[in-house]
């Protein structure tokens, strides 16, 4: 699985892409960002108010109760501010 | 026409291209978006846009179906620009071409609201204390909810 | 700013002319307004427009006024032809720049509307039927009507 | 006091502008209006259905109660389509 990161996502966690290969009980976008915060102290300070992180999976917005299945390109970042 | 691109535009080369051949345009309606040099009382010296290169392409091709679906516009043109940009520079050209006025403007402004809350683009701003994220504002919230009823 | 020319004129040079140099401007609006090729489902060939001048530059600069009034825009210019113009050609540019995208939307449209109604302008369109004078549309006072309860 | 027609009125009527001396009884627009009707058939023509006539005085749009004054520039015209 591919994960994207952007904006102060990225700079909080440090890395603007990585590949991960999360446990099977990680089936959602919700247990997925649960899975990350626990990650270390970058995703978890990136990932402390999931009101502000908004999650796009091939590259549409989804909500938290989204699956996930393997292949899928995940990238996270805050709510967009363009125009 | 969806275009995303570092370098600058001619607003009235696009405006041209856009309507040229096509006599069944009455008007023509454009945005251009600029880099302020103040935000929120604060002092602006540059900006950097990042985005998300492949979603940006496939959020404004569904912006600008939205808006075909919705109104008769015989043409139009979304163009965004990335990268370091200094106040005063052009940021985002949106151009609707319609029989029409009244359907030009209102594709255009559609246009622009939404690209704002869907688009994914990400401002950081340098301040003389440093640089920061732009943070959305929920006055872009409203404005691009104004359509959802439609 | 008004400007009343037989010329043609070019948008993008115009938009530039007007942000240039204010970095207060965060967006910039613009309707130009085209000749088409059919009225009422007749084939027009070119119209001319005839115009009254002195009181067309009276009425453009009272309409600009009530646009400054009614909206924050840091500038703005009504830019009317007059004479002979075939189909495509470029008859009117409005432009609006404002701090804020809606109300440089906002105050673009007006002007339009106004200028529709007030701006004493008339078209003489060569059909294949020989000229006819347009009739004023209906559509057009409502248009502007929608403006005059504020 | 001169007077000026525009679009079909100065087609209908035959000239551009002209200046006249009307009786002193010619105190207002609506006056006036009736009083060119009667000056032959290309004005009776062009001012039979006056609510397709728009007038105005100094350059203003007027009601055809406004009072008249010598020297007044009185302009005539079909509802505008410019734009």
């Amino acid at each position: 699985m591919k994960l994207l990161y952007f904006a102060w996502l990225r700079a909080k966690i440090g890395i603007a892409e990585e590949t991960v290969d999360p446990p099977p009980s990680v089936a959602t976008v919700g247990a997925l960002l649960e899975w990350l915060k626990r990650r270390g102290p970058g995703f978890a300070e990136a990932l402390k108010d999931l009101s502000i992180v908004r999650v796009a999976v091939n590259q549409d917005y989804v909500p938290t109760s989204h699956p996930l299945k393997p292949g899928d390109e995940v990238a996270l970042f805050p709510p967009v501010t363009g125009g | 026409m969806i275009r995303v691109q570092r370098e600058d535009f001619d607003a009235g080369a696009e405006i041209e291209r856009l309507a040229r051949g096509k006599h069944g345009i009455g008007g023509v309606v454009s945005f251009v978006g600029l880099v302020r040099d103040a935000a929120g009382g604060e002092r602006v010296g540059a900006m950097t846009l990042e985005h998300y290169p492949g979603m940006t392409e496939k959020k404004l091709a569904e912006i600008e179906a939205e808006a075909r679906r919705r109104w008769p516009i015989e043409d139009c043109l979304i163009l965004h620009r990335y990268g370091r940009l200094e106040p005063g520079e052009r940021i985002v050209l949106v151009i609707t071409a319609s029989a029409h006025r009244q359907a030009a403007f209102e594709a255009c402004e559609f246009l622009v609201d939404w690209l704002k809350t869907k688009a994914p683009f990400w401002k950081l701003e340098e301040t003389p204390a440093g640089s920061r994220w732009v943070e959305a504002r929920a006055g872009d919230d409203e404005a691009a909810k104004r359509w959802s009823a439609e």
